[in-house]
């Protein structure tokens, strides 16, 4: 069955090399959210969850740069704390499924036989409920919050890796100088984990970049959907949604800031990843 | 960007001016798609919205909140355990069948079985019986003296339905499929799931003055408030009840209609749950209400629409009541302005500095923020810590419902409306281990003063032993009020007629409009 | 192998494949701790009458795949349970939404087919270029606004601030229907785009590299007709592939989308019946969307030989 | 009359890279024209840009004349038009060439109906009758089948016939027959001369094989780096080569000895009669022969021995493929012997069951007396079995880990198995890198940045950092070009003598066997069908395909007809497989 390893597997193709400001510029923005992320309790001028209702829906300010929202708080300190959810639930289903999927993928795609056909089958039902759905399924099962979606989308995930890892070891497997390992005596446990690995690492790494990218829009529209992170956490996701009322009153800001800030995260990710990608791309055909 | 808030200026609005000839059609927005049309299960405004106009009750709650013979011809009361019905001559359901007391013994007692598990039992949990005592005869017996039954009789508690619809449609009764077959002036025509449900006016209707003057009325669901905003300013429905807050001041601005404000009951309140912990002192309580800046909140909720109050309940529900009493109930009770250092000094004196509240809020509108928020805030400033916890829209209803659910938790927000026209219905919730006495306050003074008003059948002499018993519920602060709000009311250009009011739960306001 | 075995050896693994997906969806419920009763009741008030009435509806007292069977029973033959919020069949409930999401799905499908191939296209016959770029860099901007982010932002601007298209509902009569399903398929399209965009091009401007169009370009055939016949014709595989990924996937986000639209499909119901805690209605949405998945792909799937005669051999394709 | 006119073509990337640098060249009506040199130098992008196929921002410079077009300066429609009447082009890959999505006949006709505007049943037609030409043998089947269902060989007429539908008045061949085995090559030639012949078209022929260029061609242009180094009569110049580069390059090619109906000739006469035109290209063989005479040391046990080895794949829902067919050779110590035979005849397969694999279905395999015929699963077996026998793989560019440098690759061999210190293990891979004609800074490189030739000496020096008994060579010199081939070549043979190695050398290469092995085996369809010393073997073959095989090997006076004949008689008994 074709899966959507294969899409994103076309999607890595690669083309003629973006000019690195943009990968630059792409890190940099990136760097600057991770700070403001970690250290939003000394950066924010305010707490994330001040209330000043005199001071509702403002504009921006010297006070509040990025303007209130419905309820007076300070737009740039809850865009501050909301990077935290924002950044580390991604991470967390991006190291979980990488890790999980190139263990599965390594095991099928080197030992091959029944394994690979056992495993393939349950990627290919897994494959069958989209990342979100997933995601959504989990909620309903296990109530609001973050935690079951990300431990679904990392289920949800992990067969992505697995499935690309496996394509990529069993073409390694194949290759001549494998072949060269064992007739030089190498075992196979050596030549599959300390050889073969790194060399498919970076493409599975650019990869889990994307799939950061991916995750974090799709965990964003969960909470958007009043399903993710729940009131009054500070989340963009969430902070979209609370500030969707505002829209017909012409109060854009609060919405839109976070809204831009997802997009310009997930650009930035793609920016990096499809650059990785593009990068060794040449050297290991997938 | 829009300026600072003003303080917003806005007058109730009690009619609008009679149609000028009929309607072919008009459109209403509804916020949300009723779950089911079975007057059992009508508890919300969605669904009680669209059922006030096919389904009709045996009392009739008017837009000004006053009760009127409905399907029940008359009413009496010869002892104080019975309520007898007269069953109006001439009625015919949507499919012509006669209406008898039979169906109307059928409808009422669906309320009584457990299989059915109706909303509105509790109206109904005094009732020894429910039988035909007569052709058009409906006799009710009372395990005790009861003067509050029939006054929910105008409500969906009160709706009658065929009996016959009642067995064939079994448990398809209500949903998109089943449908419903009252009396009202519109009937039920189509359903079409997730989008609307039309109405057709019914020939066949029973009361000339309120025949309804549009042929048909679809009701389109809009769960988005940017949806249904933009949809009346641009004229795609015709109108529609409960505008958000936020975009009250563009409606006002808007020449596509009229945005009006009507009569409410509801009372927005902080509902103290539990009397065991820091909240248990008065004084405690009193600081809070004096913390929360309850003139902020009614600007950030409702943007301004709204007035605080110190007491539970409104002066539109004090119908039949002397004017003394309306004195004494509002005129003569503590005021709570808004002090901080008051405030933090009864803490102190309590000796309650330092102390911890639980807040539940659930994610069910923009408002819900502002109340905990403004809590939270309130309390810090007199040195108490509010922890806020949010659930979700069900957990946040189980609070209402089930005891364990609101174990820790010390308070949370509700919008407590009546829904008949005697502010008795409020405090006789507040009467020790009633079911909705949710802080299990007592104060013995209280339950006397109430099961003593609760037997007097005269609504004037009734109404001054109510205000006594506002009095007590305002220096004990069982609960802690916040505001009253108008009811909100777009109506497009095309269409008027309608009264602005809360009772568009149960009264068949879409009959009454027609062309502009 | 012939082709009649080849699409019998699909079906198998379709249906083992649905059968598992089946399985998932079924005793998910079971993952959850404590009494299955009250985990269907939840939020709810659990009268004794409830209890029973759930309890007899679902044959809870059952051994779980007992309680399996007749659930599979059941959806084989159209019936998903009732739902608890809606108080009806849920296989009604999803019916009547069924072609509003469809609708949108459809249109969102072909906007995303002509603005992806279109995209793809000129992008890799200018491979390298200003132009090439320009759509790359378009594409990965368009690629990065959710759904829910396109649909606010169309809203305010196209449904607020101009006023051009109807900003809820999906309307009555098939160009009024279209014309509300604009906005929504609009936000549904935005983030795929960049996929069929960007697979287009670059399964494009690998056979531009083939040898076998230089050969056509060699016999005199126009640009344009090697084009169409050789390259685009040869690109069709991977765009299909996607195709087949996509479909899922915009059934998914079009549950974001019918939210911020107020559309009543099966995306918007699937939120709802979270939210109120509709399982029955959540598991059959779930099984829905998973078997659409998988038949489109097993379409694709069997498909594949008319599009890459390699396949049928079983050689690699492409 | 001058069909082509190239006159000072030159080709420059927008980077200022240099890549055609004043090519001049002309073909006439009724001639072949040779086009050689080795890899890289051009010949491609000369051909094709006759027919205007250029890198799309190249600038160009100098003319190209097609009878009375400018090639240079025509519009689309002039190209076109040229394109379809005047040249075609056949390229080197058939399975590229052709569109595997559509069929064959689609292929055939697609020009004829869309650019002639014939009907299909006229187009038909005209496949039809070009498809016997080109002898194929079921041409109406054909017409429905895909590219994948045809062999290399039919592909290749497929393409011919594809190119003669516009009766071109030139024929561009971009080496036509190096993806095809040595038989079919010569069928393949046989085509093409027939057709050039019976149309009177002018041929343009590019190779890299100066056999082939001698064998068919009238004139022939010797390209590097973008220049024509010599031109002149196709015998005149390997006989006799003027240029630096094509002295090299003629010294660099080896061949069989082929002497029609002669008795075995002793290499030593060989490397004398440089003169001799049929000897030529064996000018630099002479190393081999003394090294056949150095080692042979019968009468002990042998070194490698394997009797009765069979190997059968399965594949599920396909026949099964009888890779290896009850095969046995004998090499002993310090012996060299080749094993040739065509694509798919199992020479890989049989390697990969020596060095463990592979498992053997039966059979049995001894080296230096030790049984070594299962797969080693141990530690201690994989490592004993190491020491016996290394091998160096056809891949120069996939053999070597992309991310270990050479240095590395070849210490961490060493380290597995022998105890060395960092030091002397830095030493020890020295040693072995200048011993293989590298140094200190290759031992740094990946690689990704060496040649093909560099590589081919790293995976060698690793294979000898073991100190294995038998060294297994497959196809190891056939993806490099011949002057980087002889060079591998002799190393190889250097180091045969100083470390008295056994090699089994496989190949598809008579003429590199030949000046490598002592003895040769031949095999087909898996099985052994003629084995005995290469000369005698080569000089009197005994099998019919033996035979066949050797006179499919291009030479200057080169009978196709024979081969044809020779190839049609083995048809019929062998047919079997
Ligand atoms: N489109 C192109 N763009 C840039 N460089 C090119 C292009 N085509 C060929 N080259 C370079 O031009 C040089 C000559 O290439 P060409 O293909 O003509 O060589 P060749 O003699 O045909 O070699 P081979 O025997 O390997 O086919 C090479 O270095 C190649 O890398
Ligand atoms: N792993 C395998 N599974 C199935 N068939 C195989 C496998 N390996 C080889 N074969 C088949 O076995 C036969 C012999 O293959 P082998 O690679 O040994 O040939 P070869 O003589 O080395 O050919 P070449 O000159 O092309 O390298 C071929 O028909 C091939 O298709
Ligand atoms: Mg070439
Ligand atoms: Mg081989």
């Amino acid at each position: 069955m074709t899966t959507p390893t294969m899409a994103m597997k076309v999607l890595r193709s690669p083309r003629a090399r973006r000019s690195s400001t943009t990968f630059l510029i792409s890190a940099v923005f990136l760097g600057a959210v991770t700070i403001a992320a970690i250290f939003a309790s000394f950066l924010a001028p305010y707490p994330p969850n001040q209330v000043d209702l005199l001071n509702i829906q403002a504009g921006p300010s010297p006070a509040h740069w990025l303007g209130t929202d419905a309820l007076g708080r300070d737009t740039l300190s809850r865009m501050m704390y909301g990077a935290r959810t924002a950044l580390l639930a991604p991470l967390l289903v991006v190291v979980f499924s990488t890790i999980v999927g190139i263990l599965l993928g390594l095991l099928a795609g080197w030992r091959g036989g029944w394994i690979d056909s056992v495993l393939g089958r349950i990627f290919d039902v897994i494959f069958a409920f989209p990342a979100l759905l997933l995601a959504i399924m989990a909620v309903a099962l296990f109530g609001k919050g973050l935690v079951a979606p990300v431990v679904a989308m990392s289920i949800a995930y992990a067969p992505f890796v697995a499935r690309l890892t496996r394509s990529l070891i069993a073409s390694e497997r194949s290759r001549p100088y494998v072949a060269a390992y064992r007739v030089q005596g190498f075992g196979g446990g050596f030549i599959a984990l300390r050889r073969v690995l790194p060399n498919v690492m970076p493409i599975v790494g650019a990869q889990s970049t994307l799939n950061f990218g991916y995750v974090l829009a799709e965990l964003a529209a969960l909470s958007f959907l009043g399903l993710g992170v729940q009131a009054p956490t500070a989340d963009w996701g969430a902070m979209v949604n609370e500030a969707q009322s505002g829209l017909i009153g012409g109060y854009f800001l609060p919405a839109l800031v976070p809204a831009v800030a997802i997009v310009l995260v997930v650009v930035a990710v793609n920016v990096i990843g499809e650059e990785l990608s593009d990068r060794i791309g040449g050297e290991i055909p997938a | 960007e829009p300026e600072k808030a003003q303080p917003a200026e806005w007058e109730l609005t009690s009619t609008t001016d009679a149609p000028s000839g009929d309607l072919e059609s008009f459109t209403w927005a509804n916020y949300a798609e009723p779950y089911s049309l079975d007057y059992a299960y009508a508890f919300d405004y969605a669904d009680n919205m669209v059922l006030a106009n096919v389904c009709e009750s045996l009392m009739r709650l008017n837009p000004d909140w006053t009760l009127s013979p409905g399907l029940a011809e008359s009413v009496a009361h010869p002892t104080p355990e019975t309520w007898v019905y007269e069953i109006r001559d001439g009625v015919t359901f949507h499919d012509g069948t006669p209406l008898t007391a039979a169906d109307a013994v059928a409808s009422m007692n669906r309320h009584l079985d457990p299989a059915v598990g109706s909303s509105w039992y509790s109206t109904y949990q005094n009732v020894a019986s429910i039988e035909q005592t007569g052709d058009m005869q409906v006799t009710v017996t009372m395990t005790g003296p009861d003067s509050q039954f029939n006054l929910g009789m105008g409500g969906s508690a009160g709706v009658i339905e065929s009996a016959a619809t009642l067995a064939d449609k079994g448990a398809d009764y209500g949903n998109s499929t089943g449908g419903v077959n009252c009396t009202g002036p519109f009937s039920f025509g189509e359903w079409q799931s997730g989008e609307s449900i039309t109405l057709e006016r019914y020939d066949g209707y029973w009361d000339p003055e309120l025949t309804a003057r549009s042929a048909e009325v679809k009701f389109i669901f809009m769960n988005d408030a940017n949806a249904r905003t933009n949809a009346l300013k641009s004229g795609e429905v015709d109108g529609g009840w409960m505008i958000p807050a936020d975009a009250v001041p563009q409606l006002l601005d808007s020449d596509q209609g009229d945005m009006l404000f009507g009569l409410n009951t509801a009372v927005n309140n902080l509902i103290i749950s539990d009397l065991d912990g820091p909240l248990g002192d008065v004084r405690v309580r009193q600081a809070l209400l004096m913390a929360l800046d309850r003139q902020g909140i009614v600007d950030a909720a409702v943007k301004g629409y709204g007035t605080t109050t110190d007491v539970l309940t409104t002066e539109s529900v004090w119908d039949g009541a002397s004017d003394a009493a309306i004195a004494t109930a509002f005129g003569d009770v503590e005021e709570y302005p808004y002090d901080v250092e008051a405030a933090k000094k009864l803490v102190e004196e309590a000796g309650a500095t330092g102390a911890e509240l639980t807040y539940v809020t659930a994610p069910i509108s923009s408002d819900f923020n502002v109340y905990a928020q403004a809590t939270a805030a309130a309390a810090e400033s007199i040195g108490l810590t509010v922890n806020i916890e949010t659930v979700t829209p069900n957990a946040y209803t189980a609070l209402f419902s089930d005891p364990t659910a609101r174990e820790g938790v010390d308070l949370f927000y509700t919008s407590w409306y009546l829904s008949s026209p005697d502010p008795l219905e409020m405090y006789s919730v507040l009467r020790t281990d009633e079911f909705s006495n949710y802080g299990g306050w007592s104060n013995p003074e209280f339950d006397a003063v109430v099961n003593e008003a609760l037997a007097i059948q005269d609504p004037a002499e009734r109404s001054e032993k109510t205000a006594e018993a506002q009095q007590i519920a305002n220096e004990e602060l069982p609960w802690l009020p916040m505001f009253e709000a108008p009811v909100t009311l777009f109506m497009g250009e095309r269409i008027t007629g309608v009264s602005p009011s809360i009772a568009f739960m149960y009264y068949p306001w879409a009959a009454t409009i027609g062309a502009r | 192998m012939t082709t009649l075995r080849r699409v019998a050896g699909k079906l198998g693994a379709l249906l083992l494949t649905l059968f598992l997906a089946s399985l998932l969806v079924f005793f998910s419920r079971f993952l959850v701790p404590g009494d299955p009763v009250s985990f269907l009741l939840r939020g709810r008030k659990p009268s004794p009458e409830a209890v029973a009435q759930v309890t007899a509806q679902y044959g809870l007292d059952l051994p779980p795949w007992q309680q399996y069977l007749n659930w599979l029973t059941g959806v084989l033959q159209g019936d998903f349970g009732r739902s608890l919020q809606y108080r009806q069949d849920v296989s009604q409930v999803i019916g009547d939404r069924l072609p509003v999401t469809l609708g949108l799905v459809v249109m969102a499908g072909t906007m995303i087919a002509i603005v992806g191939l279109t995209a793809g296209i000129v992008a890799s016959l200018n491979r390298g270029k200003v132009l090439d770029r320009a759509v790359l860099i378009g594409l990965t901007v368009l690629g990065a606004i959710p759904s829910f982010v396109g649909s606010i932002v169309l809203i305010a601007i196209f449904a607020v601030q101009l006023g051009w298209f109807p900003s809820f509902g999906s309307g009555e009569g098939f160009w009024d229907t279209i014309y509300h399903l604009v906005l929504p398929s609009i936000a549904l399209a935005i983030v795929f785009v960049v996929l069929v965009g960007k697979v287009t091009r670059s399964s494009m401007v690998e056979q531009l590299g083939r040898e076998h169009v230089e050969v056509a370009t060699s016999r005199g055939l126009k640009r344009g007709t090697v084009i169409r016949r050789h390259v685009f014709r040869n690109s069709i595989g991977p765009i299909l592939t996607v195709s087949g990924v996509l479909v899922a996937g915009l059934l998914v986000a079009s549950s974001i989308v019918e939210a911020a639209f107020g559309l009543a499909g099966i995306g918007s119901l699937l939120v709802a019946s979270v939210d109120r805690l509709d399982f029955p209605v959540v598991q059959a949405i779930v099984l829905l969307i998973v078997t659409a998945f998988v038949v489109v792909n097993a379409i694709i799937d069997v498909l594949e030989p008319w599009i890459d005669p390699r396949a049928a051999a079983g050689a690699g394709a492409r | 009359m001058t069909l082509l006119d190239i006159s000072e073509l030159t080709l420059d990337l927008p980077n200022g890279k240099r890549l055609l640098d004043g090519i001049s060249l002309t073909v006439a009506e009724g001639e072949t024209v040779g086009l050689v040199g080795e890899s890289g130098s051009g010949k491609s992008l000369t051909a094709r840009s006759v027919l205007g196929l250029l890198p799309s921002r190249a600038t160009m410079g100098g003319s190209v004349q097609l009878l009375d077009q400018s090639v240079l300066d025509a519009s689309r429609r002039q190209l076109l038009e040229l394109r379809r009447t005047r040249a075609s082009m056949i390229f080197q890959d058939p399975r590229a060439g052709i569109n595997p999505m559509r069929t064959v006949g689609d292929h055939l006709t697609e020009t004829m109906r869309l650019c002639e505007g014939r009907s299909a049943a006229d187009a038909r037609a005209v496949a039809i009758s070009l498809m016997e030409a080109v002898r194929l043998p079921r041409p109406e089947e054909h017409l429905h089948q895909y590219p994948h269902e045809l062999s290399g060989g039919m592909l290749q007429r497929v393409m011919i016939a594809g190119a003669l539908t516009s009766s071109p008045r030139l024929l561009i061949c971009d080496e036509p027959t190096t993806a095809l085995d040595v038989t079919t090559q010569a069928e393949i030639i046989g085509v093409l001369a027939e057709q050039r012949a019976s149309r009177g078209m002018g041929m343009l022929f590019i190779t890299h094989d100066l056999n082939l260029a001698a064998a068919i061609c009238d004139r022939v242009y010797v390209m590097s780096a973008g220049r024509v180094e010599e031109q002149g009569d196709a015998r005149q110049v390997f006989r006799n080569p003027q240029a630096a580069y094509t002295k090299r390059l003629v010294a660099a090619t080896p061949t069989i000895v082929v002497r029609d109906s002669s008795t075995p000739t002793d290499a030593g006469t060989d490397a004398a009669a440089s003169t001799n035109p049929d000897a030529a290209v064996g000018a630099s063989t002479g190393g081999a022969a003394s090294a056949s005479s150095t080692v042979a040391v019968p009468a002990t046990e042998p070194m490698l021995s394997a009797t009765g080895i069979s190997k059968t794949y399965t594949r599920r829902g396909k026949e099964p493929v009888h890779a290896v067919i009850d095969a046995s050779i004998e090499i002993p110590r310090g012996g060299a012997l080749g094993v040739v035979g065509e694509s798919g005849s199992g020479k890989s397969t049989f390697a990969r069951m020596i060095v463990g694999l592979e498992q053997a279905d039966a059979g049995d395999i001894r080296i230096a007396g030790r049984e070594r015929t299962s797969v080693p699963s141990s530690r201690v077996e994989r490592l004993e079995h190491a020491r016996s026998v290394q091998m160096v793989f056809q891949d120069p560019y996939l053999s070597l880990d992309p991310r270990i440098t050479a240095g590395k690759a070849i210490e961490d061999a060493m380290r597995l198995h022998r105890r060395l210190s960092t030091t002397d293990a830095r030493e020890r891979v020295l040693e072995l890198l200048e011993q293989v004609g590298l140094g200190d800074v290759h031992a740094q490189a990946r690689p990704r940045t060496l040649s093909g030739g560099q590589r081919q000496r790293v995976a060698l020096a690793r294979a000898l950092a073991i100190e294995p008994d038998v060294l297994v060579m497959d196809e190891a010199t056939s993806a490099l070009d011949v002057s980087v081939q002889a060079q591998v070549l002799s190393l190889v043979e250097e180091i045969r003598r100083e470390r008295g190695l056994t090699v089994l050398f496989i190949s598809h290469d008579l003429a590199v066997v030949r000046r490598l092995c002592d003895e040769t085996v031949v095999m087909k369809t898996g099985a052994i069908v003629e084995r005995g010393r290469t000369i005698e073997l080569l000089g009197n073959p005994q099998h019919p395909y033996t035979r066949l095989l050797i006179d499919s090997v291009p030479r200057p006076e080169w009978n196709l007809d024979a081969v044809a004949a020779e190839a049609s008689e083995l048809e019929d008994p062998v047919a079997q497989n």
